[in-house]
């Protein structure tokens, strides 16, 4: 059965970091990161909370939202940590160009975000008004009925079947297009535990040795995927010293620290 | 409408009035000249049950009606036909009828010309792809309530069951035992007299169906790439969900 | 009462239809009073499209009433604004209503409370925040992929969308022709019904709920504020403090 997910505290992190901005009714040099570490983490409880007493299903939403949640904390921690870095950003105008445009990414989504908001709370309204009526879809009376077009006029028997065999066997579209994504979505978070399993043991290595024993091209391209991913999450170093020369993989991270496998990574079509 | 006419209405009015003494209105002040005795059944009371009638599929009960609109059945009768004369002296399109023991809006005798026109020309000619679905699994699952038809196709069926139901070809069969009581639905036999049916048993069966080349295909890739996403499948009759890595 | 009671009534009445050329104010009404002028629109025609709304089971087009009525589509509105009209003055427990591109009779509103009652099933279920925001979504940027109704509300809407979708609410219109041919969505005319609107076009404007200047310079500072408070803080001289306002 489908289900809502609604929880009283909030519906989504834009939401909450929308509510967490717009209350902080305050001059900037009140905003404070401690405040808003703060409040998340006391969001964060009221969600353990709301988790506990939910059936299952309720439970894995919640922890979705709680992981994307801490996606966007974490932007925003990032954001103002590096602002209040000393200096270090003077030296590169690339990372300075690459904050701003991070906030301007971050700005104009969260607006976007408001903005749909105000729609909703607008469709909400009409729907309340609208929902006062009851249609009338009652239909011509019985005597009319021989009037009506033979509906079935020209269907065989077998147009019958077809159209349950139809409505019951697996929709083709989707199930194709599944089929090529599952391997994707499953794969790289597989691979990437491949890697922290393997790297640290290798220390440095090269993109070729890697896959050097894979025959699909996919499970190549999925293993640069976890790379790439292992990169943006600061375990591994990356150097290509010329073009289309070898990738050196050197391992930078610790193999005990717990890793987050989809750091946002989406392929959903 | 001139003032003559309005005159020759009020002629009547006022006879009525003599006569039945019907026309109760206090003075003229009050909304309605044709008004039930507003110290016995208010006007919202009326409004009401031309209300839940106008929503009802099937004829209401009086004693129903009665006890929704908190007033005696001799109330609802009353009323009823108090409405269908009003209906009648200002030429609405539809009228009040009794029928199967219950009250039920009609379209008016007068106006049959035009509802058969309606009923022939200003509908669907043909059952849509979504609407033979739905019958189809109706024929092979009855009986089968619309939620468990929703859950198959995927898609909200109500409107399509609807059509169906209103053209004679399912109606409702009996009402789940489980709670909610839904309605299970199965075909009629105007539909195994349109499709050419002796009986529900000569539906061809489905394992001796042999699906064509191109439909063996499809199933071929699906299962070669969604093995896993079948699994999912059958667990809760729903599509997969893969589209995050977690 | 008296029948000169009545007569009175209607000497106001007949002076004003002469003065005014309609009967608007509240005063003394019966239906047979108010007319549209029979010249224009015989009494016949008012009652077939009464007769054809009462049968139909979704909204009439106005240009298949005009086609079934032999009047013109302004005909057919103007009728319709008419009754609408008529009913609310004679305060009937239906109107008729324009949603999702014709005509249909609707209980009116006042009388939800009884309706309830008898309307078991069928009832609008409550639309949830996460549900509303995904439709207004789809409705404003249609067609849409799940992926990018995500990449608006920051997270992932594939069970909302499967809801919204099992409702009848949101529909497949399409297939991206980008890589992955994610699916795109589109609302369905049972949207229009449910929030009561005619067409996509009477949606109101996206700009409307563009956050006005003071939120984003709130955003904006907030975003920002982080650095500028930094600065203040150096110039000050003392360690950052970061839990409280320096």
């Amino acid at each position: 059965m489908p289900y809502d997910v609604q929880t009283d505290v909030f519906e989504g992190p834009f939401d909450l970091l929308l509510r967490l901005i717009l209350q902080q009714e305050v001059d900037i040099y009140e905003v404070s990161l401690s405040h808003i570490v703060d409040a998340y983490l006391a969001e964060m409880d009221r969600i353990i909370v709301v988790t506990e007493g939910e059936s299952s299903p309720a439970n894995r939403v919640n922890l979705e939202l709680a992981t994307e949640f801490l996606l966007i904390a974490a932007t925003l921690v990032e954001l103002k940590t590096r602002r209040l870095l000393p200096d270090e950003v003077d030296g590169d105008l690339d990372d300075e160009l690459g904050i701003w445009e991070e906030r301007d990414l971050l700005l104009a989504r969260l607006l976007e975000c408001k903005t749909f908001k105000g729609a909703a709370v607008a469709m909400r309204q009409l729907a309340h008004r609208a929902s006062f009526g009851y249609p009338r879809a009652v239909g011509p009376d019985e005597k009319y009925l021989s009037l009506a077009p033979d509906l079935l006029k020209g269907l065989s028997i077998q147009d019958i079947s077809e159209a349950f065999l139809r409505a019951t066997a697996p929709k083709p579209v989707v199930r194709v297009d599944l089929g090529h994504l599952a391997p994707i979505t499953a794969s790289v978070t597989d691979a990437m535990f491949e890697l922290i399993d393997e790297l640290p043991r290798l220390g440095k290595t090269t993109f070729r040795q890697l896959t050097g024993g894979l025959v699909d091209r996919i499970q190549v391209v999925v293993r640069f995927l976890a790379v790439l991913e292992l990169f943006k999450q600061g375990h591994i170093e990356l150097d290509q010293p010329e073009r289309f020369g070898d990738i050196t993989l050197v391992w930078t991270g610790n193999e005990n620290e717990l890793l987050l496998p989809i750091g946002g990574v989406s392929y959903d079509g | 409408m001139t003032a003559e006419d309005d005159a020759e209405v009020f002629q009547v009015l006022a006879a009525q009035l003599e006569n039945e003494g019907s026309l109760s209105t206090p003075s003229p002040s009050d909304s309605e000249l044709h008004e039930l005795d507003p110290n016995v059944v208010p006007a919202d009371v009326r409004a009401a049950l031309e209300a839940i009638l106008l929503v009802a599929s099937d004829p209401v009960a009086p004693t129903v009606l009665a006890q929704l609109l908190e007033v005696s059945v001799e109330t609802v009768d009353a009323l009823c036909e108090y409405l269908t004369d009003s209906y009648a002296q200002e030429e609405r399109g539809f009228t009040i009828n009794r029928v199967a023991g219950g009250y039920r809006y009609q379209t008016s005798d007068a106006q049959a010309p035009y509802v058969e026109r309606f009923v022939l020309e200003g509908q669907a000619t043909r059952l849509s792809a979504a609407a033979l679905e739905t019958l189809a699994i109706v024929a092979y699952k009855q009986p089968v309530s619309r939620a468990q038809i929703s859950s198959i196709r995927g898609v909200n069926v109500d409107s399509v069951a609807r059509t169906l139901q209103q053209r004679g070809y399912i109606e409702e069969v009996g009402r789940d035992s489980g709670p909610g009581n839904a309605a299970m639905y199965g075909t009629t036999t105007r539909f195994l007299e349109r499709i050419g049916l002796d009986s529900l048993r000569d539906l061809p069966n489905l394992s001796d169906f042999v699906p064509d080349a191109e439909v063996v295909e499809t199933l071929e890739v699906v299962l070669r790439g969604a093995s896993e996403a079948a699994e999912f499948r059958d667990t809760d009759g729903s599509a997969p969900d893969l589209s995050s890595p977690t």
